[in-house]
């Protein structure tokens, strides 16, 4: 972290930066918040640590209106929403300056909470340069200990890798996270009888209370008004007034991304509700790997997107009958 | 909110004996913004359209449905009729209540409901029309025609007599196409070359008129009145302007194993060739699978004895680019193949041929100079069968559904040859059926029985077996008599179905011009426009949109050049209205759409908005009118919905969808 | 005071529900939310706090007002009918039932929202005292105590049993029909007490208990208005309307109409004061960015609820949104941001 | 046809291109080949004109099916049209199925200008599958239910 901080000074002193973009530090152990920093006053609160687990690349869309550089710091993952972005001409390189920050894993309060840990007062082994595996955690009701592994992110036991797939400069070491295959859960739910299915996105959905923050974090959502929130279609949507309105935007605003996805994680990281947002956008990711050949949104910025493809020998759509 | 008129069309009965019209129309009145309604016996006739000028004059109608037949026959119709009127005629909509209810329900309540239905959806979608303006586009006054048979002569000498360019692309080295391979022609029985060889001497000293031949339409892009075209100029390796056909080199090749095209591989050629003798141009190319200097470096003979210099072994492919008003396709047919014909043993012997072979038999330039012999032995036969719809009018998958229409006529033409030339041969036909229509065709079929003495059989033939002594052992079935037939003999001419050239399929794809299950091009109207294809600038000549006689083929190029010339003689076309559109302040600028655009219509500009008070330079798609076609990919592509169709746009085809699911 | 061992809490709920409806915190697909109790709910009475706040059960996130049918060219109105059958509403907290008095002085006050005031007459609360509260509650800084909440019914935990007290009328009437489920335990005051004490105990403990609001009053209107301090602060926002939806007191809604064939129907849902058509109007928006869209909401908290109410803040410290941010603002960094740059201003 | 359910009337929606498959159902008609009313066609420029968004919006307000025709791959008016829509249907087709919505009621058939006997069959295999399934319950708008 030490080393991110005085990389961004050097580069504000020099004038290459006209400012930072990273995080800062929270008033809880866990709740560091993405923040620009113009001053080395100011980095005086910059941290990484591993609850920096928010995808900085969709706010360089802002940073490229800006006069002068960013410094954006990025996690391997980040670099492929920025190289989506890049591609679909919604930020620009050259107002980046992208510091590839090292990652091992980010950890997820929520699936901490969720396993009775609760009036947290501090946690050790969050810091990036800790070597350890485990989280010691602090409570009002007594210390408790917690594998590291154990209070990941989704994502990042199916981390797509340690490469950074655009950068300036890398700082810091990665760790290998991935644990689980990535379409394990998609597999798991296809192979379920058509009424399972339902049940269970019934019962996942049912939960939305369209905040947006899924559709208002992901960086391949960087419409600047959404479908859902135009008269284009008709429709416009505030509420979930009827259940059927929850697949309809789950389902399309999987669509629009589909092939763009990068497969972050940032929808299912910022649910509220803790959907498993990314079950969608993966289900389209495997379908298009499956049928039209291995892609991966984000690893180079001058491929053909899937959707805006085709050979003449594609699957038919009866293929999806058929596979059963 | 717009006032709209429903237009309820009797179409005689074809519509009211079905759906209760009456009905329609007074339920029309119901629905939001609906102000007139009327039903009326043929809303299409001068009256009906009389009655709705006077309903959009009287009522001021904003918009109107017409409830009527299909939108592709009397859209137009409306349009123009609303336009007289002083309404846009992009305030029309059709509810096809005819074609997609009346014909093919029988049960009156239930086609009523589906006809209040659609009215609906075409109400609901008018409620959303905004007037359309159509822009103009230039035309580029030259005609292309790909195929230069007997059809794409006639045509480019139609069109080049009325003053435009035409250029004509032929993929063989000659242009002359099939009829350049007939003996005789039925039922004159005059010479085929005797009549087309004039024309293509015309074709080719026509000022108007530039011949590729050995080319291939390679790359079609644009749209009617403004198509450019790639054509791949194959290398001939013998320069076309210092050739002078002298043919010694022809002479000297001293490889001359290659089956002759022409001939239709009955006899071989040399790799240096011109396919026959009255070829235009009178040029030679060299065949590089046969040629000893292209498969072993070694030889160059044709370059040594060429006087001229012309022999040119380097040349290259060359493609050449060139734009058209207009293009006809004109490419003609063959034979299908017989390898799912067992039964005739076409592959087993020499001596059961097709039909078109029998014509280079028969042919003084063919591979038996004209003489009729078996090409097993060169013996004279003294028993020729001929079995008619060999892979026409089949029913399962070997061959082709449809009649190919030429062959009864030219077998009862081969018969009579052969009878009149060698009264000592005995002919027997067997058929399925005998089909003469055309001027003098039954006179003339009756003559090949009545007067020559052909056999006719009614009959299928089961079997053609080749026996040890070289004879043909025939088993068919004479339906008339109810008896199976045993016969010998010496020589079997099938009369195989005819299909489209199979490149036809490349071609239609470039020019997205549409094609039935047969591989014929689809005509724009099966009645009221055969000569054009549903794709504006593109018109049919010829076999390739179906079976065709020469007469037929020759009215019908000269009709698909009259339709050309009318096109051609436009300085500026309409275009359709129906085109995308961005909105500036939902475009992301992220390049999605023109991914998809087929048009290359989409290009982004860096501009100026006010998004409710942000002011900011965005970078934004903008659609190329005139480029554009509407057909609407970049609208689904979109991510937020800022593309969007005139004419078809996201509401309003919700609005349908909401009208029918209500 | 009542006793009630937890093992025949569903006893309980059965029997409260033989007779009204019954809402309480329900585990679905992982997350604690209150729904309607039925037999084969999961009740999770553990989870300090639900997901979304019991707001729904009085204002829910989308409700219908009224339909317009058409037949022909005739339009009926049909309007949708009040609430008119009794509630509970079991396992709230002292901060969501505070919460409820914020929305009261909203819909309550003139012109009357009916449709929350017949749900407010119908429902009768049953809150929980908060057993073991958390590092993100600050529900002291508004007056609110923990271990006493201000419901019908006061309910606390102690070991494997629950104590009940009804406060008010409606908490008797309710306390009548399930009476006989419970014991009657004198000693247990004593046994509540201690539980109050412990959880006054932790309360003391918890960072943010002793967050000062000092400055922050319907007078401040100007002060805070034109700080140049939202310009920093709104940065990571997504816009999204996670602190809204989650909060107990927010109470904007939006009416739209929803098209079903030959009928309008026209209901209200919950808005966000963070979506960029927040009150959009023809001419086009008021907050144009999404700085003043984010300072609208704190504004609101604790500036323009307080010159309306008396000084009540419409914030109840139940530090829903400090959890759920997907970026980890919330109106505690907001409160500390001014503190810290108070002097330097 | 099986009748199993006399009371059940499903409504379907066909959108059909301009092109290819309009026009084999004006065949099909003039043709006089049956098929039940039920179906009813949206005339669109081209299949790559169906955003998913119009087919959930039929289901939304009733649909029991939808069917989506277009001109054979390589027959596209536009040339390359129903390439992209092929794969949007197929994609937005097993996102349905995956989460639980019966797979047959939703299709894609390539028709062309010719093939009304095709239509007409296709439209009679259709209707009888969504006879089989029944009311679609599980992705409507339960207030265009009423």
């Amino acid at each position: 972290m030490q080393a991110i901080i005085n990389r961004a000074k050097e580069l504000l002193a020099d004038g290459t930066v006209a400012r930072v973009l990273g995080w800062k530090a929270g008033d809880l152990p866990y709740n560091p918040e993405p923040a620009y920093f113009e001053t080395e006053e100011e980095l005086k609160d910059f941290v990484y640590n591993g609850f920096c687990g928010a995808n900085l690349s969709k706010y360089m869309i802002e940073a490229s209106k800006l006069e002068g550089k960013t410094m954006v710091c990025l996690k391997p993952c980040d670099t492929y929403s920025f190289n989506q972005l890049l591609k679909e001409h919604r930020v620009d390189r050259d107002k980046a300056y992208i510091v590839g920050v090292g990652c091992k894993g980010k950890l997820d309060i929520e699936r901490i909470k969720k396993q009775g840990i609760k009036g947290i007062e501090s946690i050790e082994g969050a810091e990036i340069s800790d070597e350890a595996e485990t989280l010691k955690i602090q409570t009002i009701y007594g210390e408790k200990t917690l594998p590291y592994a154990d209070a990941m992110l989704e994502r990042c036991h199916v981390c797509k890798g340690k490469e950074h797939m655009v950068f300036d400069e890398q700082i810091g070491e990665s760790k290998e996270t991935k644990d689980a295959e990535r379409f394990d859960e998609v597999a798991k739910i296809e192979a379920m009888s058509p009424e399972e299915k339902f049940a269970f996105f019934q019962s996942e959905l049912s939960k939305c209370i369209r905040c947006n923050a899924c559709r208002n974090a992901c960086p391949a959502c960087s419409c600047r008004k959404c479908v859902f929130d135009s008269n284009k279609f008709d429709s416009s949507q505030k509420a979930n007034a009827d259940s059927f309105e929850e697949k309809m935007f789950h389902i399309i605003r999987a669509f629009h991304v589909a092939g763009r996805c990068t497969d972050c994680g940032e929808c299912s990281r910022v649910c509220p509700q803790g959907i498993p947002l990314h079950l969608f956008n993966r289900k389209f990711i495997k379908d298009i790997d499956e049928l039209y050949g291995e892609y991966q949104a984000g690893e180079d910025t001058d491929s053909k997107a899937p959707l805006t493809n085709y050979t003449f020998e594609d699957a038919e759509p009866s293929i999806v009958g058929k596979r059963g | 909110m717009q006032r709209i008129g429903v237009f309820v069309c009797h179409c005689g009965s074809n519509i009211a004996a079905t759906v209760d019209v009456s009905k329609v129309a007074e339920t029309a009145l119901m629905e939001p913004g609906v102000v007139h309604a009327e039903d009326y016996q043929y809303m299409c006739s001068e009256a009906g359209q009389a009655k709705i000028a006077a309903a959009i004059q009287e009522k001021g109608l904003t918009g109107i449905v017409v409830c009527s037949c299909s939108p592709r026959m009397h859209e137009a119709t409306f349009r123009k009729a609303a336009e007289r009127a002083g309404l846009n005629p992009y305030m029309v909509e059709i509810a096809n209540i005819r074609e997609h209810c009346s014909w093919i329900h029988k049960d009156m309540e239930e086609a009523t409901k589906k006809a209040v239905i659609l009215m609906r959806a075409a109400v609901a979608k008018v409620n959303l029309n905004t007037p359309l303006q159509a822009g103009e586009s230039r035309v580029t006054k030259r005609a292309l025609v790909i195929g230069g048979g007997i059809a794409g002569i006639q045509t480019a000498l139609d069109i080049a007599d009325a003053g435009y360019e035409v250029d004509i692309v032929e993929k063989t080295p000659s242009i002359g196409g099939r009829m350049s391979q007939l003996d005789k022609t039925f039922p004159t029985l005059d010479c085929s070359a005797c009549i087309l060889t004039p024309k293509m001497v015309e074709a080719s000293a026509h000022e108007k008129i530039n011949i590729y031949t050995y080319s291939e339409v390679e790359k079609v892009s644009g749209f009617v009145g403004d198509f450019t075209v790639d054509i791949r100029k194959k290398a001939r390796c013998v320069d076309m302007d210092k050739c002078t056909g002298c043919g010694v080199c022809q002479e000297k090749c001293p490889s001359k194993k290659a089956l002759s095209e022409f001939n239709r591989g009955l006899n071989t050629r040399s790799a240096i060739y011109t396919p026959f003798a009255q070829a235009i141009p009178n040029v030679p190319v060299i065949d590089r699978e046969a040629c000893i200097k292209f498969k072993t470096g070694k030889c160059g003979i044709c370059s040594k004895v060429c006087q001229a210099g012309a022999i040119d072994y380097e040349q290259k492919d060359e493609i050449i680019t060139e734009k058209y008003g207009a293009i006809v396709v004109a490419t003609g047919f063959d034979t299908i193949n017989l390898d799912k014909y067992d039964e005739y043993a076409y592959s087993q012997s020499k001596d059961v041929i097709t039909s078109l072979e029998l014509e280079r038999v028969m042919n003084a330039a063919g591979p038996t100079h004209g003489h009729l012999e078996r090409l097993s032995d060169g013996k004279a036969p003294k028993e020729i069968i001929f079995i008619q719809c060999v892979g026409s009018r089949c029913s399962d998958d070997r061959g082709k559904p449809y009649c190919s229409k030429i062959c009864c006529m030219y077998t009862a033409k081969h018969a009579m040859l052969i009878r009149d030339k060698y009264p000592d041969v005995n002919v027997t036909v067997f058929y399925i059926d005998v089909r003469t229509p055309g001027k003098n065709f039954d006179e003339f079929y009756r003559r090949a029985v009545e007067q020559y003495g052909v056999n006719y059989i009614k009959g299928q033939v089961g079997k053609v077996i080749p026996q040890p002594d070289g004879k043909l052992l025939v088993q068919g079935s004479d339906l008339l008599d109810n008896r199976q037939i045993l016969k010998e003999a010496d020589m079997v001419v099938l009369a195989t179905a005819i299909e489209p050239n199979p490149d036809v399929r490349k071609i239609a794809t470039m020019l997205t011009a549409s094609i039935d299950t047969n591989n014929f091009l689809t005509e724009a109207h099966a009645k009221l426009r055969p000569v054009e294809s549903p794709t504006a600038g593109i018109f049919l000549s010829g076999v390739c949109q179906g079976p065709k006689d020469i007469p037929e083929t020759v009215a019908q190029a000269g009709a698909a050049a009259v339709k050309a010339i009318g096109l051609l003689a436009k300085d500026k076309l309409l275009t359709n209205p129906c085109t995308a559109q961005s909105d500036v302040l939902l475009c992301n600028g992220c390049s999605t759409c023109e991914n998809v655009c087929p048009y290359g219509a989409i290009s982004y500009e860096d501009k100026e908005v006010n998004d409710h008070g942000i002011r900011e330079t965005r970078r934004v798609a903008v659609v190329n009118n005139a480029l554009c076609q509407g057909c609407g990919a970049c609208t689904v592509a979109c991510p937020s919905g800022a593309m969007d169709l005139q004419g078809f746009s996201n509401r309003q085809i919700i609005a349908e969808v909401d009208a029918i699911c209500r | 005071m009542y006793k009630i061992a937890k093992e025949n809490l569903s006893a309980l709920f059965q029997l409260i529900a033989d007779n009204q409806e019954l809402y309480l915190p329900v585990k679905s697909a992982g997350q604690t939310n209150f729904a309607a109790w039925s037999k084969e709910a999961e009740v999770d009475l553990d989870t300090l706090k639900t997901v979304k706040s019991a707001k729904d059960a009085f204002f829910p996130q989308s409700e219908g007002l009224y339909t317009v049918k058409k037949e022909g060219k005739k339009m009926s109105i049909e309007p949708e009918s009040l609430k008119e059958q009794d509630f509970v509403v079991f396992g709230m907290k002292a901060c969501d039932v505070k919460g409820l008095e914020v929305l009261d002085n909203v819909f309550l006050s003139d012109p009357v929202d009916t449709f929350y005031a017949a749900r407010r007459d119908h429902g009768t609360i049953v809150a929980m005292a908060c057993h073991e509260p958390e590092e993100t509650c600050f529900c002291k800084v508004f007056g609110i105590d923990a271990a006493n909440p201000a419901s019908d019914v006061a309910v606390w935990t102690v070991g494997e049993d629950l104590y009940w007290k009804a406060l008010t009328e409606k908490g008797e009437a309710l306390t009548e029909t399930v009476k006989e489920l419970f014991a009657d335990d004198e000693a247990g005051e004593a046994a509540v007490d201690a539980e109050k004490e412990a959880i006054h105990n932790i309360v003391e403990k918890l960072p943010y208990m002793n967050l000062s609001l000092e400055g922050w009053n319907g007078n401040a209107l100007s002060e805070k208005f034109d700080s140049p301090i939202w310009e920093e602060l709104y940065k990571p926002c997504l816009a999204c309307g996670t602190c809204t939806f989650v909060c107990p007191t927010c109470q904007c809604y939006d009416i739209k109409d929803y098209t079903a064939g030959n009928s309008v129907s026209r209901y209200r849902c919950w808005d966000s004061c963070m979506y960029s058509d927040f009150t959009m109007m023809a001419h086009g928006n008021n907050r144009t960015s999404q700085m003043q869209r984010f300072r609208q909401r704190f504004m609101h908290k604790l500036v323009y609820y307080p010159a309306n109410n008396d000084g009540m803040y419409s914030c109840v410290g139940c530090g829903r949104c400090v959890e759920k941010c997907p970026q980890a603002l919330n109106i505690v960094k907001v409160v500390k941001a001014f503190q810290n740059q108070g002097g330097e201003k | 046809m099986p009748l199993e359910n006399k009371e059940f009337k499903p409504k379907i929606v066909a959108f059909c291109c301009n092109w290819c498959s309009y026009a084999g159902a004006d065949l099909a008609g003039s043709s006089r080949l049956t098929y039940p009313a039920d179906v009813k066609i949206i005339r669109v420029p081209c299949s790559c004109r169906v955003n998913p968004m119009f087919i959930l919006r039929a289901f939304e307000k009733g649909a029991d099916g939808v069917i989506m025709c277009g001109c054979h791959p390589g027959d596209c008016h536009y040339s390359t049209g129903n390439y992209y829509a092929r794969r949007r249907m197929t994609l937005l087709f097993s996102m349905l199925d995956y989460i639980g919505v019966e797979n047959g009621r939703t299709r894609v058939e390539w028709v062309s200008a010719a093939e009304g006997v095709k239509f007409s069959d296709t439209m009679n295999s259709f209707v009888e599958k969504i006879y089989s399934l029944g009311e679609n319950v599980r992705l409507g708008d339960l207030r265009c239910k009423q």
